[in-house]
């Protein structure tokens, strides 16, 4: 398609304003304006309508396809949600309300919202606080990074490294590092598990903290990580737990009971509230006990009276690291999701999201390397090492699923894991789409055997074929030329 | 379950395919010492429950006053075409697109943003969005700090406070020093700042309009910038650059800036929009997702991520950040505003704010014992003196259905009697003029 | 103009392509003596100022009460993912699918209502849709008048009084005779109903749950009404048969209703939905359009528009119908609502239709001076006998916050004191025997 | 795609209700309840919502393609309509409410909508009043004939006939026949104007009116029309105006001036209300002062106070036509459009609209044999008989169009253009969509001479090739069975 600066005619207009309707004011000074006239596109509204419309029918999306991207949990957004969140009493408040004299009063239903999400998260991880202010994954990681580092610095401690196994999610040991941390980083196992030879050797008193994703990127749970976290305890170190797979452990395990200090957790993955293409998450950050006092400021709290308010007087806390109060839209679908799901929904969301994932896991291991041959948890993830032995990689495979209107799992992640193929169902798909998604899978197997050129010229079905991405990084075309 | 389509057949199937007997069996890693010490949630709720609590909740909120309070996020009107494009399942329930074949109407829309945000910034390159404006201008200052190798930043008190309180939480820990400069008369003190300038100073961060409203031309400072080999950075408002100078134009190397203005609800503080653009010799050091435009096999022109070598999960702890999701849904209701309203309309959109806003002004420069501060050109936001505290007198205004505008005591000792007032395209000249009356009533 | 892209380059370049020298020129063919007499139309707004008016006007309309009035429309709750599945632009800015190849979906959605219909019904086939519930009757009528060459029609005055009075305006310039026959005790009355029974008669049309909310088994009329040749037409609220025995198992010809409690807003009085089946026999004289499967040339099952020679466009004055737009997006609604809602919720959402009622039922006759009326059972609706005029007590309820009912005197000579008080899935316990309490203070 | 039937899963729910939460009632006579389990689909939410909106995909739309469909004026719905018309403030008013005692005082917003559209038509049209309940054109025209049969009748008369051109819209004569009235077919002339000879012939004292469409369906405006309606007039009979083509004619002619007794206008196409896929319409109809006392109940007024109120006591009255005021969702948006549009930009529409029209017909007439060769209104009428020569039907042109992204024209309609192709751009669509259009009217127009085989085979892009309707027609299968 063209681009809408190619459709540009000068003169259109897709959205007029009212004339001011006041005395002309004194012109602003000349040396205050821009001189350029940007190359902005000028369309009528129906042209600006139809190119975004016809854009958006190139992609594919969990409303009409499926979506296993491993560690992206791309369930099913209830549409209900965002009825809600179109509400003009919730879309149209301005965030500097509660902060006038008195006007907590004002919004006291948006107060209500972060402080009964926040207990909500609390429960179901078993921390003792949240603050809903990361507004995506690696905004929490960063921010329990920096809890972390408060709390050392006022136990007078300046410790240096954060462990990190090799197996985790590329934000954490970037998150970490730029908090400040240096990274050390803990090889996995042949089993699947951090390497607890390495893990005792790096655990020392310059340890800040441990970070560890559960389950994690392989889909696995690791039974021996209350063993990790106490060791990590009494070398005085802090737990860290990424907490965006934890669709898969609701009301199966807790993070707090486990011993950990700090967890994050991805409402729009857990949450179901929508990726919007990329963006807006939010990643509410959770603490135990010892942590709450450094929490990010301002924190939402309940009065006697049952009225909510803005607390901005904690000493210890880290700060400001949001604007304001979180993407408060995005904590809005997930607090509508978690009261109507309830303690059963969530549950039977984590059941079925593990069972998802092991069906496709022992429907596919004859046809596809398992990388640890046992019980998953969210996901499994396969390689595609066999099939490269006739010329077949992941991305072939990958490629090929697009074709079929499938959008292919997460590939080449892990980066652990050679060819990783990591397949998340999440719990909203029925078997029959599993069992159709099986069979295509199958089907590929079979054709990296018999027939591996019809992998490697796909996708052909597609707006476009596949993309010279050496190109684009070589030769950097990164915005429309007038 | 509505959302969870298994029967208890299927169920059944599955696991027998599995070969347990159970979906207990399934969680048999997580020790049983490990089961959750307590899991109390209430019940689950029909939609229509849910529905009814929240609208009751969404009814505690006061919609109703006339706003006149910005402070950097203001109450634009946001026309229906925005949100019907942004309601499009294919875009809001798509993530990030990984897999461009698929996913070329994300790429393109990107890469459209993109262009947009180089063409009001009168820069180079611009990356996929950040998270807010505050994070933006965090992110922008460290790739100053990375590209320079320094570690000394000015910052002029004019940056909104909330960024500046940001920017300090986000370094607590880092090797990086802050000057803060405060302004004089409203505008950026060339004085102060250039004192403090030196070879070893990362870079400049101006804001153009600044937090109290002030419009500045910082060309003359961004120069001096230059001769340290420091960068200067700029903090602005979108809907300003329908009319004033672009950082292009005033020499800056790095410009960021919060996008809610382009067509992003308020929503009680977020999602929002943190854009971000730059020479396009910093490009490498940029954080965040790039889209570029390619060919694909047969030569047709495709659209791709790019220079994911600069990201965590390729570079992991070496990467320039390490943002992951973004604000993309707000990145498209930016280029679609914009695609609304095209070159005149932008133009507009800003002329009509400043506009109102001076009219505004002599509204009120009438009423008795408020003065306007007019030391400084102003864009849509300007700040007024009030004989008395301006707490008392917003909390008397909500009561005449204004939220008249932000106390600058709330953030500066000092200002207590100081109002910061703004006045978008959405003010009409009769609540304008009834603001004047009320705020005679109260005071 | 935002909808109209002609810039004044365009405009001068198609008119002289088109060899004119102005736009003027183009309307030559219209006498200058014909001119508008006068055009005096208020200058156009923008869309804010007109969003801003309509919400005002929005505003004006009492949207607090808490609704327990029917009378044929229902407040039912509609799921959010109907309102998702009809804004989808690809449905709601096409037309008819004259073209099938690039209609698919219309054309299987509406296939797909025509089996809703049916399998409600409980008779063989639908149509795409007619306007509303009184249209489709009317459409019933003349379709059993045609069938069976008589012109006498006789209707249960438990008929819809809306649709009574419909059918009487399109029928006063025709030769079609009714005759209407009181109910008995709330239910049809069998004596009367056959007494006029005899060989001239083309139809009976009786309603189930009939206007007063009493339900009924019509079976042993049909059989009666079959065998003097003439046809059964039921007039039927689609929520009841997610309990009540369909119109097929009735024996009944024709079906037709009002199909806005199907995920269709209330919305002021449309737009609503007429749905109508019958036995496949009658299928030739249907009015409407009508959706059937095929084949491509490939062999690949496809739907088209069908038996077109029915309709208007190819018949013209010899067309069982003169209808040509009708109300697919709300048959739209109608088809994804009964999807969510599946099997078990249909049932689910009848019974609950039902226990409320019958708990508002007992609420309301512990009420002192209200009597219940219960000669006959109900669904959703009954009837009660006030002490006072209903219209006075209505009145003072919505004071109290509710719409307590139809007070029955409006339609009916002599029932002053009944109101007719509906009771949906959505008024809660609270609700119901808030109603009770509030009755109690008014009467 | 598979029918919703066929993903049917007993047990499955895509949406729930809460508990009634009541005790539970006497259950209802087992006689009055059904015994058969209807076969409808189960599913859940996501399956729900994937299906339908995958559905959506194989649709062309105005928000998506350019849709040149003749006489059905497919111009762009502009958004802002959608978002008032889903304000609950309207669309959760219960009908009856204003029918309660004082009742009037609930609904004084959707009132206030209804008077003001009536008034803003009646000044468009120069009629004298307008009732808005009819629910789409064709049920305007038989509420239209209904106000005529109830004028003569009042006046003692009962005429006959009802005076149609051949060139007219299916849904005149169908409605005419169904209000009881005969219909007398005019011919067109070779000029493209109703015959005036005969039309003389027909009019007697038995004709109750003559209704015409104008512009007609062949684009034109008849320039002796005023002749008609007085000759009419001069009969006894009434005019009765078509009004679905007023798009043509804002700002620049009305009905009323004219001489016309009875309008409808559809507010689905000129007002720019959508579609929808084949209805909800609108199609309120205005008449002459001497017709007022017949317009059915109720009606809406003004008090002297300026609130509205509903008067049902006019004994003249035909009665009620449709349930409540009309397709009030519709109307609101035709309202809305209106206020937006204002003078101007309603004349501005009716000038681009004809613009559009013209352009198309100069550019084409080189191509395709045009029917009438005058300036046009708001559509253009070609015949594909040039092409016919070659085998190339108007169905094939149509259906190639589709391979190209265009909805076709109308095609074959009016009836009396052998092979027509009836275009109506509308004002919406741009001068680059036209060009683009017109490029592939010509490069068809080539490919008829050069490889009409191109053609016939055509569309390939679509989901299904051509359908076999007559198959379709002799073995109806309307409904999936169990
Ligand atoms: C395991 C894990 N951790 C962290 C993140 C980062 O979350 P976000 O993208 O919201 O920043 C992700 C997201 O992909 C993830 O899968
Ligand atoms: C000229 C003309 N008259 C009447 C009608 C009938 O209008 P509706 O489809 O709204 O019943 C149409 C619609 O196609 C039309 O084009």
């Amino acid at each position: 398609m063209r681009l809408i600066f190619e459709k540009h005619k000068e003169g259109r207009r897709g959205f007029s304003y009212a004339k001011p309707g006041v005395p002309a004011a004194r012109p602003l000074d000349a040396r205050y304006r821009r001189k350029d006239n940007p190359h902005l596109a000028s369309l009528s509204e129906l042209d600006v309508v139809r190119h975004y419309t016809n854009l958006s029918r190139l992609n594919f999306s969990v409303d009409t396809n499926f979506y296993p991207l491993g560690s992206c949990t791309m369930k099913y957004n209830p549409k209900f949600t965002e009825r809600i969140a179109g509400l003009e009493g919730f879309s149209g408040v301005h965030p500097l309300l509660p902060q006038l004299s008195g006007g907590g009063m004002l919004a006291q239903g948006s107060l209500e919202v972060l402080h009964a999400t926040e207990r909500l998260l609390a429960e179901i991880t078993g921390m003792c606080a949240f603050t809903m202010q990361p507004l995506a994954g690696a905004h929490g990681e960063l921010t329990g990074a920096m809890l972390i580092a408060a709390y050392h610095k006022d136990r007078g401690a300046r410790r240096k490294y954060v462990i990190i196994p090799d197996s985790s999610h590329g934000t954490n040991p970037a998150s970490a590092a730029i908090a400040g941390y240096e990274v050390k980083v803990i090889k996995t196992s042949p089993e699947g598990y951090m390497d607890m030879q390495e893990y005792k050797k790096s655990l020392d008193k310059d340890t800040a903290a441990v970070m560890l994703t559960c389950p994690d990127t392989l889909g696995i749970f690791n039974p021996r990580i209350k063993e990790i976290a106490d060791m990590a305890h009494e070398a005085g170190a802090l737990m860290y737990y990424d907490g965006a797979n934890l669709n898969a452990l609701l009301g199966k395990a807790r993070p707090g009971d486990i011993g950990f200090d700090v967890v994050h957790i991805n409402l729009h993955k857990t949450f179901a509230t929508p990726h919007g293409g990329g963006g807006p998450g939010s990643g509410p950050v959770g603490v135990s006990d010892r942590l709450v006092d450094f929490l990010p400021i301002p924190r939402v709290t309940q009065r006697t009276d049952g009225t909510y308010a803005l607390d901005y007087h904690r000493h210890k806390t880290v700060g400001y690291i949001a604007p304001f109060y979180g993407n408060f839209g995005v904590i809005l679908k997930a607090y509508a999701y978690m009261l109507r799901l309830g303690k059963e929904g969530l549950i039977e969301a984590a059941e079925a999201a593990v069972l998802n994932a092991n069906y496709c896991r022992v429907k596919l291991k004859g046809h596809y390397d398992l990388v640890f041959d046992k019980t998953c948890m969210h996901e499994c993830v396969f390689s595609a090492s066999r099939q490269v032995k006739n010329g077949v990689h992941a991305i072939d495979i990958a490629k090929y699923l697009i074709d079929q209107g499938y959008h292919p799992p997460t590939v080449y992640f892990p980066l652990i894991v050679k060819e990783a193929l990591m397949i998340e169902p999440t719990e909203t798909e029925s078997k029959e789409t599993l069992d159709s998604f099986i069979g295509t899978m199958i089907e590929i197997a079979r054709l990296a055997e018999e027939d591996p050129a019809r992998l490697k010229e796909a996708p052909l079905r597609m707006p476009v074929k596949r993309l010279d991405e050496t190109k684009a990084a070589r030769e950097p075309n990164l915005r429309w030329q007038p | 379950m509505n959302y969870i389509p298994h029967t208890d057949k299927d169920i059944k199937e599955m696991l027998a395919a599995i070969g347990v007997s159970s979906v207990e069996d399934l969680f048999n890693d997580i020790p049983v010492a490990l089961g959750p010490k307590s899991f109390d949630i209430a019940p689950g709720r029909s939609e229509f429950e849910v529905t009814q609590a929240l609208k009751n909740l969404a009814a505690k909120n006061a919609t109703h006053l006339t706003n006149f309070v910005g402070a950097g996020f203001y109450d634009h009107f946001i026309p229906a075409a925005v949100d019907a494009v942004v309601s499009r399942p294919e875009f809001y329930t798509a993530y990030t697109p990984y897999q461009p074949e698929c996913s070329q109407g994300w790429l393109q829309a990107i890469y459209e943003y993109q262009t947009v945000i180089c063409e009001l910034t009168g820069l180079d390159v611009a990356n996929a969005s950040l998270y807010d404006g505050g994070t933006a201008l965090y992110e922008a200052a460290m790739m100053a700090v990375r590209l320079t190798g320094r570690n000394k930043i000015i910052m002029d008190s004019g940056v909104n406070l909330i960024y500046r309180t940001m920017l300090y939480t986000y370094t607590s820990n880092l090797s990086v020093e802050f000057m803060e400069v405060p302004v004089a008369h409203g505008q950026s003190s060339r004085q102060e700042l250039l004192k403090h300038l030196d070879d070893k100073t990362a870079a400049v961060i101006l804001q153009n309009p600044n937090f109290f409203g002030a419009v500045d031309d910082h060309s003359d400072i961004v120069k001096e910038v230059h001769k340290f080999g420091a960068l200067a950075i700029a903090s602005v408002y979108p809907v300003s650059l329908g009319m004033l100078k672009s950082p292009g134009e005033a020499g800056f190397d790095i410009a960021t800036g919060e996008g809610q203005s382009l067509g992003i609800p308020l929503s009680f503080g977020g999602p929002y929009l943190g854009f971000m653009s730059a020479r396009k010799e910093l490009l490498r050091q940029m954080p965040g997702r790039i889209v570029g435009a390619t060919v694909d096999i047969d030569g047709k022109r495709g659209f791709v991520l790019t220079l994911q070598t600069r990201e965590q999960h390729i570079r992991r702890e070496k990467a320039t950040s390490n943002i992951c999701s973004n604000e993309a849904l707000c990145a498209l209701r930016a280029v679609v505003f914009v695609a609304l309203l095209g070159r005149e309309g932008l133009r507009e959109l800003a002329e009509l704010n400043y506009q109102k806003s001076e009219f505004a002004k002599d509204a009120l420069s009438r009423v008795a014992g408020v003065e306007v501060k007019r030391s400084s050109p102003t864009f849509n936001e300007f700040t007024v003196l009030l004989p008395r505290p301006a707490d008392e007198v917003v909390y008397r205004m909500v009561n005449k259905g204004f939220a008249c505008g932000f106390p600058l005591g709330r953030f500066y000792k000092g200002m207590e009697n100081y109002l910061l007032v703004a006045v978008t395209e959405k003010r009409t000249v009769e609540e304008i003029r009834k603001l004047a009356d009320s705020l005679e009533a109260v005071l």
